[in-house]
């Protein structure tokens, strides 16, 4: 039989869940600072997020979706990026946004249910958390369509989990990626979870990866829990979405070592013997070991790093609780660039 | 007999029916093992095994078409979109293909399913969580839509709608999920589609609402009662196809009348209503009709929604407007 | 000046908007080469260069998101689906966020876009090609929605949407593409949008309608005027949000008031404009407020789909219903 | 680099543009009354579509789309299928549907405009034609559940259009179809173009076929032109779908050698040489070249085949002139099982 078109989806990993490499670094990776640098990013994420759910169970917050053990693949993003790039974020993308500029205290406000989180002080072009899994894929498109259109060297990077790879929209976006050559990354955290589906029962395909051979570009999986190689993927991926040689996907490995969220209760579906083995592989441990081993690191640092994470948390979590009530009229008041006349009567309900 | 809740009836009409009709098979996201984020899917996956219990995979418009299909075979699929917000990208499937199989093959070809999902606001949940867009639905031709707004109406309706032969959308209100307890004989007895209850007589006032708005409307009720102001409160229940003939003959006698919902008040199915009260009974209301409902904004983040949500207080308000009235 | 149709009037406003504004893009099925299945966008891609004018992929909920991303960046784009029938895959980006955009971010990211499309039944199309579902979108809190109904107001109309900083439903009557010409100058002017535009003056009846139906409804008034019943003819034309000061206005003068739409009766835009008037003009109406629709029925396919449509006649009929009701 | 996954997209062919064997035949293909029974099916097929058109031209018809030039696939598959399977058809499916009982009367009346040519009077279960682009993927994929829920030993065939491969329920199709092990034969009608859009401007991916990667499970192109390839590819996808092993997705590689419909006028967007080389490659052709050079056709036979197929056409447009008018109750009365009390003052309306 003739054969007319043929397809590999490689794999990457640099270091090991022992911190051990097994592949030659590269050059980013052989300057110490940068990887401490993420690996400080890598604890600051997970102590906020400890503390986020902290917030939730006291009645501080509402419900909240944990990055816990995923932090590597945000954190090398945020990395990855330059200021003037856009991303758009899934819900699990802590580390990426406050590389970006996101404030804790707009991440909390937030989830409490305040869109003023939203509005992004230091960063206006980047998207807010999107609740209908997927769909960012086709913003991101359309940002990067813009980009394009206007000759723009700059590029989008997506992200969104294995559940929401099902979804049309994000075949959409691939497809139209493909087509028109968009500079775009996609990013999919892929953390065998839908809420309670694993990744098993959402796609028959071997790999997350695949799916970019349906929109005719290349997709690769890389180790999530390796924050090297995710950056590395990524850095490469970007490069070429800069210089117009068209859209890439990495799927980024990890597990959901959390419930789905708050309001969720994982050992319903969980066999703990995975979850067990999960942890071994999750992903600060290793590049502290690494960067023990090679004497970057040491427990006096990481001891200063964990009271800079709080003091810079609890700062974060003063400013969130001291956060004035919004206007109830907001709820009209950015519905139009101005509000049309037949709204009046509606808004005087609500002013005091 | 102990009581159960709103969502427990669900649970209970969908055993009851899995058990008595081998077409009945479940399928959405997480209904399965994890027995359904608001637990309606609980226990049901154990007992009627992983044919009939399905966990499908992200994606809603596949949740509306598969269903379909399925109908089209005849199973009787009763499928959950996890929340109304995320229901939008099965519309395509739900207008222009489940509601008109059976016209566009002449009968042929049927849709005998149910669609339900969570709906309306209330319960603190992030964005999209707080939909209550029955009045897309109602606008088309070929479907029915169906509220409960009690455990026992939760249980007779959700038999009912997996029993007719047609496409059913079955919205859950999600802040009387676990509301109320009633007692709700597990006697397979489906309550009748396509018309409003009586939940309260009253003469002076007739307030019709449906879903969440149910409970703040029958406290208002009560509230009135001490001031001696007897309102009738109706529950529609069904808003698609709308039984105006028992809402008619209520204001017929009333003479007044506010209408409650939590969406959206423009085009919400209160102007539906309210017009054809106008058109068929204008001669009877001794006062305007009055829309209490949630203001022509998108549903506020979980801190605001409650400032979004009409209230008992707000409905007496419009009562006592609609009473003192002087045309 | 040459008179023009209704379909070059809006190729006139794209590509005079196209030429004043860079920002603006166009994309959509066979818009390019092909110049869109309607011809509305013929001769664009050869002035403004494949940057400009986008033939997309075939995928409606892309067409939308894509737009949505664009828009977020500042550019403006227009874009087109093929048929209103075919914009419900697109309605999860329509409802969940280009609506909700701006409100999300507080004022951060906006969505001015232009989402175009052909609507309306009576081309003798195939099924789904008749679709006149505006009601959706008019419960959609931070949506506009814009209904052209002659040349002059569709360029005037497109201009005003496409530089409306938010999203702009824009829908077309298919029957009157090629139904009329008017001289349209080709000076940039924009028209209000929320405004209606009364199109004949009368003091016995107001005729309140849109879109398709404006023709009928102006045939009928011609033939009223025969029988000395002198009807008011209001062209709503933004359906959403609604300029109720003008057809309140109206109704104050005339006492008497018939809506005419296309679309099902059931939860259609007449329905809010028949509760507004009986909430806020109840004394003022000397008859209750008639709507002559669509059937609450799926549009027949092309053989019967003339049956399903208000016609001047069903139109006279229900005015002089209005005028000899005795209350 | 570690490579995780690797795929291949075979193409098949039997019969050449001259209808020369370039690879031993297939079993049925060496019955000749076989092949000629697919012949005729193409020729009336290709009659029938003269003749729609035609109608349309004459004002008898309403806007028709044709199959001209892509008879083989549709052929292939009426012929392939059992008569309980179950088939989705795209809108240029004549040749299936005729086999499957569906009447050229039917067919017309749909076209003209009439419910009643959805009825199928001999075929209970096939989907009518669906004008939302893909969408009778997911119902296809529906009825496949159906089958395998309950064990039944029964395959569904869906086709559509390379332009409609870019829509997510395509995709959300196709992935639940490998996920679930769907009984389920998809099959692409790649006739190059999507109105005025060129396969080319649909998407990137090399082939059509390999988008089944996406959904984890084999796709593979054949010549569209050859009714022989297309039938042993679908014999052999129907087979596995039937033992439980599985969705395929077939890419059949044709041209619409007409206008996208009789609404349409392709000289707007077509290249004419194109077309022309196109012609070459057309499916009935190369079939009868083949036939006539091994006797099993000849002139004779093909005159008399002409003079059958006008006649069977005359007959269904009599047939089809002669419908009488359907009732205006009938707007109603197939809305629901039983019309909702509600409607009947509408109802009352169009009684006469
Ligand atoms: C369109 C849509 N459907 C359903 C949901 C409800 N929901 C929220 S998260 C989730 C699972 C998402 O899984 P995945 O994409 O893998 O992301 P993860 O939570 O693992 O990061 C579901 C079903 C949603 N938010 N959006
Ligand atoms: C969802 C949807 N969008 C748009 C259309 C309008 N339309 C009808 S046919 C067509 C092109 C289809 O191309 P393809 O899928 O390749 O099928 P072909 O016509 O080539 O057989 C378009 C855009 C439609 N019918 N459905
Ligand atoms: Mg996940
Ligand atoms: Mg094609």
């Amino acid at each position: 039989m003739t054969i007319v078109a043929k397809f590999e989806i490689p794999y990457l990993r640099f270091l090991d869940s022992e911190g051990k490499i097994n592949k030659p670094l590269p050059h980013f990776a052989k300057n110490s600072r940068d990887l401490i640098s993420l690996y400080r990013t890598m604890v600051l994420t997970r102590t906020f997020d400890a503390k986020a759910i902290n917030l939730q169970r006291t009645g501080k917050l509402g419900t909240y979706p944990s990055s816990l053990g995923q932090e590597a693949i945000s954190t090398a993003i945020g990395a990855a990026m330059q200021p003037n790039d856009v991303f758009c974020p899934a819900y699990r993308e802590y580390a990426a946004q406050l590389q970006r500029g996101v404030t804790m205290a707009e991440i909390l406000a937030y989830w409490s249910g305040d869109e003023r989180g939203n509005q992004f002080a230091a960063n206006p072009e980047d998207l807010p958390i999107y609740v209908p899994l997927a769909t960012q894929c086709l913003h991101a498109a359309g940002i990067a369509s813009a980009f394009k259109l206007r000759n723009q060297p700059r590029v989008v990077i997506v992200v969104c989990g294995d559940g929401a790879t099902s979804r049309g929209d994000f075949y959409e976006a691939i497809n139209l990626a493909g087509v028109w050559q968009l500079p775009i990354v996609f990013v999919v955290n892929n953390n065998q979870w839908a809420i309670s589906v694993p990744r098993t029962a959402q796609t028959n395909a071997a790999t997350l990866a695949q799916k970019a051979i349906a929109g005719g570009f290349a997709g690769e999986q890389v180790d999530g829990n390796d924050v090297i190689a995710v950056k590395y993927a990524l850095d490469n991926a970007i490069a070429k979405a800069r210089a117009g040689s068209g859209p890439s996907l990495i799927e980024a490995i990890t597990y959901r070592l959390c419930d789905h969220t708050t309001a969720d209760d994982a050992k319903r579906y969980w066999d703990p013997q995975t979850v067990e083995q999960a942890w071994q592989e999750e992903p600060i441990k290793r590049l502290r070991q690494y960067l023990i081993k090679n004497k970057h690191w040491d427990e006096t640092q990481e001891a200063h790093l964990q009271v800079e994470c709080n003091q810079q948390i609890e700062q974060a979590v003063t400013e969130y609780m001291n956060l004035p009530p919004a206007k109830l009229t907001d709820m009209f008041d950015y519905l139009y660039a101005s509000l049309p006349a037949i709204y009046l009567e509606q808004r005087r309900e609500v002013e005091i | 007999m102990s009581e159960i809740t709103l969502v427990e009836a669900v649970n209970q009409a969908l055993a009851y029916e899995m058990q008595a009709d081998d077409n009945v098979v479940l399928l959405g996201e997480d209904i399965a093992k994890n027995g359904g984020v608001f637990r309606s899917t609980v226990g049901l996956l154990e007992r009627f095994g992983p044919q009939r219990v399905l966990d499908t995979p992200l994606a809603e418009s596949m949740i509306a078409g598969v269903s379909i299909g399925m109908a089209m075979q005849g199973l009787k699929p009763v499928a959950e979109f996890q929340f109304m917000g995320f229901m939008y990208a099965g519309m395509e499937h739900i207008i222009s293909h489940a509601s008109r199989i059976r016209n566009r093959t002449r009968g042929r070809l049927t849709c005998p399913l149910v669609f339900r999902t969570p709906y309306g606001a209330g319960i603190h949940a992030p964005e999209h969580h707080s939909e209550s867009t029955e009045a897309l639905f109602a606008h088309i031709p070929g479907l029915r839509v169906v509220i409960p707004s009690s455990p026992v109406r939760a249980y007779g309706l959700l038999l009912a709608a997996i029993r007719d032969p047609d496409p059913v959308i079955f919205l859950e209100p999600t802040r009387i999920y676990r509301l109320v307890k009633q007692t709700v004989p597990d006697n397979g007895q489906a309550l009748p589609l396509d018309k409003c209850f009586v939940l309260r007589e009253g003469s002076d006032i007739t307030l019709v609402t449906w879903g969440n708005m149910v409970y703040e409307t029958l406290k208002a009720a009560g509230q009135l009662a001490e001031q001696n102001i007897q309102a009738e409160v109706i529950d529609v229940a069904t808003i698609k196809p709308l039984d105006m003939q028992t809402i008619l003959a209520s204001v017929e006698k009333t003479g007044r009348c506010v209408i409650i919902h939590e969406a959206a008040r423009t085009c919400g199915v209160g102007a539906e209503i309210a017009a054809q009260l106008a058109e068929r009974c204008l001669l009877c209301l001794m006062a305007p009709v009055k829309r209490v409902t949630g203001y022509d904004t998108i549903v506020p983040y979980a801190k605001m929604e409650k400032h979004y949500l009409p209230t008992a207080e707000k409905i007496i308000k419009a009562v006592e407007d609609v009473l003192s009235y002087e045309g």
